[in-house]
């Protein structure tokens, strides 16, 4: 017989305003088994878990029932306090009397109720518990990042740094990523090609970095420690090992008409192409979208002209599996795309652009060589308008319900850098709010004002018509209480930015969470804001949500430190809740080991001993511990019964399923 | 037949080909034979039957015998093979130790059906064509095989042997046209009511004799779940009515997927209970939403709870499906 | 009515939440009538939700909404200001006598080209 | 359970551990509300979940029973919730056949982000169940009168 | 094919060639417009007031009855497709509203949004096909550059709508390449002509005409089209820009070469 101790949570207000936790606690000392019921403001609180503990030793309690938040939220806290006062860490279950019973019920009376029935089916479970000894399973010192934006490129340089073998992968033909196509940083303004390409040359040199550019993750197996991920390496048609990336090629190609995305298409490429000066592996890649050779089979000057003869036209995808013990998604933003908001006339005019374009405007590197100039007829622009919040905050369906974060910053980086080179250029900045909580953050926005002269405007642009050579701008002047007409010379909207679509596919191979925006969920809003909830997987960037440069370098740094420490041991301990199978029950029929993913299950053929004295060698099922993941899929495939799952057995379940309908 | 049996059987003991026989031997009355292990020619010469009456498969009494080790020789019908295709599949006999004699199998006599007729006092039965001939202490009936012939022969799947070491008699074809769905289809097509009277009229005869477990050939388990204290549903004796509907679900889906379709639990249900349409509702669902499946075809291929498609229908099928509401 | 019961029969008539509103001022600088109106689409969001309708109905503005519903269309977080107007509109003239528009009013509108479309849309627009 | 002539039904929902537990906690800290009649039993995977617990629960007097799981390809094993579909289908099938109400038992997936859909999951499932009444067929399959 | 086909108030009286070329195009294209019989005006404008039932039963009637029909309801006057569509939208989903409308109407069978409103435009589309068009067109107008006007009504709200892309629409431009001409694209194709205003305040209605007339003239536009009798109006009596302008159906007449009896 269990000696049971109940501990009700008031979690502050949260249980306590909804739930009468002393009736809970009364209710459950009349429990069978239970030697002490009581309720506490905080029991994860180390005065709450010296209470635990004290009872453990006071009582000679065997079993621990915690009603409080969800499993998922302090199961581990219990457990550990548990440990340290001498009981096994899974003779503890937890009610769920929060996230399950008090935030969602309004009537004291019957969240109560609830809340005691929860805790009766704990009580029910605790019962049957047994101590569990968890297993341990290797560690492959290895990391994986998806991803080589800043946000990757820091985390593996990071990593790299203590040690450990990284492996980015890169769906582009080179590293980089957005902070690539931006001219400068806000707040100080320094240039974001000076800090970000050194960094790129650090991965390209660090030994302990291997680049897979180019590159798509495939498919993902495993877990924590034991992740298998194959890599499809799209084939680039040229030979990475063999090309100097002298750009001779990129010159020859007769295919001068490929819009070059690397400008956001307002420039062309060839159809074989470096994306830019800087880029890493500074290697040539043909698109075989508009390749001549590979799509009729005539042409071959780019082969002709290669001295290096890295040329390879029947090259192929291929496939590379790698293990890794961590694996970190870096995978970013992209602006949206502004279809449903042609009330700015983006699809009617050139010289509407984003903010991403007019990046590009503003790049020395970019289509006009940094000058800013309209993109319809290369004139310089004397009034541009900028529109912010284009998508962002917009719940009606058309856009994203969010704060797009880094818009009004890059917006006072565009007007004041507009106005110190061209004084004579009238800046218009309409917005609805402009936030700027960061270091230096508002001090820049004020400086962009009072100093550089930019007209800021608190309302919202409704119209943008092009007529003749200008761009008609309707918007209101919310504080002015009046309707503008601005005769614009430019328009630049602010885009919304959004999770890589490639972000979904890779969050279901990983298993990991993603919120209803397709941003991967932390393990914990803020005590984890690194880690996703699947063990193993980190979050490093804008994937995680809207961030802005100095952000995403320290979220990297903090996702490569948590890899740091995942990798640094040579054994992580295994979940101890594992399938096992009752021999003498086993009837040897397979049915357990089609049925399990991992593989864990084996046969081997066990002597019994028989009452009469003879022995018997019967067929049976073993599980091997550091392989199963204790998913229970087993569990039901077996007629017998004889396979159960420790932590989650049958008697067990059933316990609590009888507790709740009784 | 049965004297060409008799002969082969003594024949294999005598050589030592094997060490026993597997086979049936009369019970208290001619109609209720029993299944049997021989060991000596003598009692074979005295005592094996084989008749319209023989119906008890054999499959699964050889998972006790292999346990005992040497060789044995068995009798299978048709059907029966499907069983022994099954067990060796989930590994519960071991194939090198017996020899399998396939025997010609034309459908079994059903004795309730031939006492509902008014006859009594049987002491044998012959075939004769289209017809049974019932010997009785009274004389001989004949009487139409289709009248009285056993449900599930009437509807046999299959008179082809799956396997088999030698033949006594010839092997017939599967009969995918057997109509042995046809009942299930005309209970799905009633109401939820009309179902519901149908089991209930059905399932409160049961006196949980466990009669359907022990002879099935599916349930060989080394401990049934309902006589296993840990397995957290034991009940050796149903405490409330709840129960053996539960027991009669539970089994039925225990054996899904493995159940051959032999009928041999409704054979020997003392209540005449249908329960082979419990299993044969599991097997028409697999066949029509997982892709048709026959279990004991083989003894490799993966049953359909043991396996699943990417785009396998949602459980709201059972909502979305016919049947009326 | 008062003020309180009167802003509640607009937000019931409308369906509109002025609570959703951001203050972006996009209905405003949309609306092709603005310059029109003595209260803008974004004030009467802001006035509804003061519940200062009796100030609303009274001006002249809510004649010169369109309805073209631009402001409904654009507004990022579907306030639908074009439907307060209505709502307003209907309130100011379901009062008795207070029909903006009337029977003797029209022959002088009428010219020979003008579709009945613009009569009966009037009608539903300024009357009961 | 009968309170003030008001039939409130029993409703047990099995959530696997990964998502739909973590979903229905999502529906907590959003305080998106569904009755209290709904008790939630935590499971590592939807694949755990035994026939034999949704019986069990028939005849210890739930009302309804639900089992929610990742959606299909999202299964942090990979493969469990491919099982469960079709031990549930299976499961469904049977007890539709022998007339018992077909929407006491009830299979849906459910993310971990989805605590909006988890809540408006369990608050039509209750409505239906309520519906339905208290349970009484299973029971009553075996009357002996 | 057979449809049920709402004309409304306008097109039998000053609009009457919009009415006219929609019947003769869509016999040449082998579709039979079934007047709806007994309709009655849709009273020009839907009312969003949630308390406003009896001015939107005509159009629940005209409705109900192409349901009983089996067929779908298609419409031409851009100001009926408004109200119409936003009627069958309110049937369909507002409940209280629906069972307010029903208890008035007492019809056999009470309505819930079943029929699908389709404007002419959208019969082209979906129905014909404008590939399907082009190659029945016999006179195609070859170099003439067009100018779509939607104005509000066919547009807006989008979410009812749902025609096109409410503020980068394509089907007038689709349509005007189908019948061989050139369109011209231009910001003020989705704003407000003045509408009703005309009759209050004829300046405003100038002012606004204007501006769409101007911004299709900048374009290059050399002829206006639309499928609005007010709009037609507004363009062309307190417009003050010279561009003609003339509903869609008549130019799709002339493509067709049915436009003369």
């Amino acid at each position: 017989m269990q000696k049971i101790g109940v501990f009700v949570c008031w979690c502050g207000s949260n249980i306590a305003a909804t739930v009468d936790v002393k009736r809970v606690a009364e209710a459950l000392s009349h429990e069978n088994g239970v030697v002490y019921s009581t309720d506490y403001q905080y029991m994860c609180s180390e005065a709450g878990q010296n209470m635990i503990k004290d009872a453990i030793k006071t009582y000679g309690l065997t079993g621990v029932v915690v009603c409080s938040c969800s499993p998922r939220m302090h199961e581990n806290t219990f457990r550990k306090a548990c440990s340290l006062a001498g009981i096994n860490p899974y003779m503890v279950e937890i009610a769920n009397i929060r996230e399950q019973c008090s935030w969602i019920h309004k009537d004291m009376v019957q969240a109560t109720a609830k809340a005691i029935i929860l805790g009766k089916a704990a009580i029910a479970k605790v019962h049957l518990n047994a101590p569990l000894t968890a297993g341990t399973s290797p560690v492959k010192k290895r990391a994986l990042v998806i991803g080589g934006g800043i946000a990757g490129i820091q985390t593996a340089l990071d990593i790299a740094d203590a040690g450990f073998e990284v492996d980015i992968v890169e769906k582009k033909p080179t590293i980089g990523g957005k902070m690539s196509q931006i001219d400068k940083t806000f707040p100080t303004l320094d240039c974001a090609a000076c800090i970000l390409t050194p960094k790129m040359v650090d991965v390209a040199q660090n030994e302990l970095i291997n680049i897979y550019s180019y590159s798509e993750v495939a498919a993902v197996k495993g877990f924590v420690g034991n992740f298998t991920v194959t890599i499809k390496k799209k084939a680039r048609y040229v030979k990475e090992d063999v090309c100097t990336g002298c750009g001779v090629c990129t010159e020859k190609c007769p295919q001068k008409k490929v819009p070059n995305e690397f400008n956001l298409g307002m420039d062309n490429r060839r159809a074989i192409y470096i994306p830019f000066a800087q880029a890493v592996p500074k290697v040539a890649t043909i698109d075989p979208d508009y390749c001549t050779m590979l799509k009729t089979g005539k042409c071959g000057v780019c082969s002709k002209v290669c001295t290096a003869k890295a040329i390879d036209y029947t090259q192929q995808d291929e496939l590379i599996e790698r293990e890794y013990g961590a694996i970190v998604v870096a995978t970013g933003f992209n602006p949206i795309d502004l279809k449903d908001y042609d009330e700015y006339a983006y699809s009617q005019s050139p010289d509407v652009v984003t903010s991403l374009e007019f990046e590009r405007i503003t790049n020395a590197a970019g289509p006009t060589a940094g000058k800013l100039l309209r993109p319809s007829d290369g004139k310089h622009p004397h009034t541009i308008v900028f529109v912010q919040c284009v998508g962002s905050r917009d719940t009606s369906g058309c856009g994203k319900p969010y704060c797009s974060k880094i818009c009004c910053m890059y917006t006072a980086k565009h007007a004041m850098l507009t106005r110190e080179k061209y004084p004579d250029t009238e800046v218009y900045v309409f917005y609805i709010d402009v936030r700027t909580p960061g270091k230096s953050f508002d001090e820049f926005y004020r400086r962009a004002v009072e100093e550089y002269g930019v007209h800021y405007i608190k309302g919202m642009v409704g119209k943008v018509a092009p007529e003749g050579d200008k761009l008609m701008v309707q918007a209101s002047d919310l504080i002015a209480n009046e309707q503008l007409n601005i005769a614009a010379d430019m328009v630049v909207l602010a885009a919304a930015i959004e999770p890589d679509k490639s972000a979904r596919p890779l969050a279901t191979m990983l298993t990991a969470s993603m919120d209803t925006n397709d941003f991967f969920t932390e393990a914990h809003p803020k005590l984890r804001p690194v880690e996703s909830p699947t063990a193993g997987v980190f979050l490093s960037g804008a994937c995680q949500g809207p961030k802005d440069i100095p952000e995403t370098v320290s979220q990297a740094s903090a996702a490569a430190s948590k890899v740091i420490g995942l990798l640094v041991k040579d054994h992580l301990t295994c979940n101890p809740c594992v399938a096992e199978s009752n021999e003498l029950m086993c009837n040897g029929c397979s049915s357990c080991e089609k049925v399990c993913p991992y593989g864990a299950i084996t046969y081997i053929d066990k002597e019994f001993r028989m009452p009469d004295r003879t022995t018997l060698v019967r067929r049976v099922a073993s599980v091997n511990p550091a392989v199963c993941q204790g998913c229970g899929a087993c569990t039901v495939a077996c007629p017998s019964g004889a396979m159960d799952l420790k932590g989650f057995s049958n008697k067990q379940i059933m316990a609590e399923v009888d507790a709740i309908c009784k | 037949m049965q004297e060409l049996m008799k002969n082969r059987a003594i024949e294999l003991l005598s050589a030592g080909e094997v060490d026993r026989v597997v086979g049936w031997k009369k019970g208290e009355f001619a109609y209720d034979c029993t299944p049997a292990i021989f060991t000596d020619a003598n009692d074979l010469r005295d005592n094996f039957v084989y008749d319209d009456f023989t119906a008890p498969n054999l499959s699964k009494y050889l998972v006790a015998e292999c346990k005992k080790g040497g060789k044995m020789a068995v009798f299978l019908k048709p059907c029966d093979t499907y069983s022994f295709n099954q067990l060796q599949k989930e590994h519960r006999i071991k194939r090198e130790l017996i020899h399998v004699i396939g025997i010609e199998c034309n459908g079994k006599a059903d004795v309730d059906k031939i006492k509902a007729r008014g006859v009594d006092g049987i002491t044998g039965i012959t075939s004769e064509g289209a017809n049974f001939v019932v010997e009785t202490i009274y004389g001989n009936e004949t009487m139409p095989k289709y009248e009285v012939m056993a449900e599930r022969c009437l509807t046999c799947k299959s008179k082809k042997h799956m396997v088999y070491d030698e033949l006594i008699g010839e092997t017939g074809d599967v009969n995918p046209d057997c109509g042995r769905f046809d009942m299930v289809a005309k209970l799905e097509a009633m109401t939820p009511d009309e179902r519901f009277a149908f089991w209930r009229g059905e399932l409160s005869r049961c006196i949980r004799c466990n009669a359907c477990r022990n002879v099935c050939p599916a349930c060989t388990c080394e401990q049934c779940v309902f006589d296993n204290p840990n397995s957290g549903i034991q009940q050796k004796v149903a405490v409330t009515s709840f129960e053996e509907n539960m027991f009669h679900i539970i089994r039925a889906y225990h054996v899904a997927g493995r159940c051959t379709d032999c009928g041999e639990c409704s054979r020997v249900c003392p209540q005449s209970i249908p329960l082979h349409l419990l299993n044969r509702k599991f097997i028409k669902d697999m066949n029509e939403l997982y892709g048709e499946y026959q279990a004991g075809e083989d003894t490799t291929s993966r049953a359909p709870l043991t396996n699943y498609n990417m785009d396998d229908c949602e459980p709201s099928i059972v909502h979305e499906r016919g049947g009326k509401a | 009515m008062t003020e309180l019961q009167m802003k509640e029969q607009v937000l019931r008539m409308s369906g509109v939440d002025p609570l959703k509103c951001m203050r972006c001022g996009k209905c405003s600088g949309t609306c092709p009538s603005y310059d029109e109106m003595e209260y803008h689409p974004h004030q009467f969001v802001y006035m509804v939700e003061k519940g200062e309708i009796s100030k609303l109905m009274a001006s002249d503005s809510i004649y010169k909404c369109l309805s073209c519903m631009a402001c409904v269309e654009r507004c990022p977080r579907g306030v639908e200001p074009g439907k307060l107007v209505e709502a307003i509109r209907l309130l100011a003239v379901r009062r008795q006598g207070a029909n903006h528009l009337k029977p003797d009013d029209i022959p002088a509108m009428l010219d020979e080209d003008l579709p009945q479309q613009a009569i009966v849309t009037a009608f539903r627009k300024y009357t009961k | 359970m009968q309170v003030n002539n008001e039939f409130r039904p029993t409703i047990v929902a099995f959530c696997c551990n990964w998502c739909s537990y973590a979903g229905a906690d999502l529906a907590g800290t959003n305080r998106a509300t569904y009755p209290a009649d709904v008790k939630i039993i935590r499971v590592p995977c939807s694949c755990r979940v035994n026939p034999m617990f949704i019986l069990r629960a028939f005849q210890r007097g739930a009302d309804g029973v639900i089992l929610c799981g990742c959606h299909p390809g999202d299964c942090h094993y990979t493969s469990g919730n491919y099982y469960a579909r079709r031990r549930m289908t299976m499961l469904f099938s049977m007890l539709d056949y022998l007339g018992i109400e077909r929407e006491r038992t009830r299979v849906e997936w459910v993310s971990a982000a989805e605590g909006a859909k988890f809540a408006a999951t369990m608050n039509e499932f209750v409505e239906t169940v309520t519906k339905l009444g208290e349970n009484k067929r299973l029971e009553d399959l075996r009357c002996k009168n | 094919m057979k449809v049920s086909y709402y004309p409304g108030c306008t097109l039998k009286t000053k609009a009457k060639e919009l009415d006219k070329y929609g019947r003769k195009s869509a016999e040449a294209l082998g579709i039979t417009l079934e007047e709806i019989e007994n309709w009655q005006c849709c009273g020009g404008a839907f009312t969003s007031a949630s308390d406003e039932i009896a001015t939107k039963l005509s159009s629940v009637r005209a409705l109900a009855e192409a349901r009983d029909k089996g067929q779908d309801l298609v419409t031409l006057c851009s100001a009926c497709h408004n109200v119409i569509k936003r009627t069958n939208a309110a049937m369909a989903k507002d409940a209280d509203f629906a069972m307010k409308a029903n208890n008035y109407m007492k019809l056999d069978t009470p309505y819930n949004g079943e029929t699908k409103v389709i404007h002419y435009l959208e019969m082209l589309r979906d129905t014909v096909g404008f590939d399907e068009l082009a190659k029945k067109v016999v006179n195609p107008l070859k170099g003439k550059k067009i100018a779509a006007y939607y104005g509000c009504l066919l547009l807006r709200p989008g979410k009812v709508m749902a025609m096109d892309n409410p503020e980068n629409p394509r089907i007038i431009e689709d349509f005007i390449k189908a019948i061989g001409a050139e369109p011209v694209i231009y910001p003020y194709r989705n704003e407000c002509c003045g509408g009703y205003i005309t009759l209050e305040d004829k300046t405003i209605a100038t002012k606004k005409s204007n501006k769409v007339l101007h911004s299709a003239k900048v374009a290059g536009a050399e002829m206006v089209i639309t499928a609005c009798p007010l709009c037609l109006y507004n363009l062309q009596k307190n417009g003050t820009e010279d561009l003609p302008v003339v509903y869609f159906t008549e130019l799709l007449a002339e493509a067709l070469g049915v436009k003369e009896d």
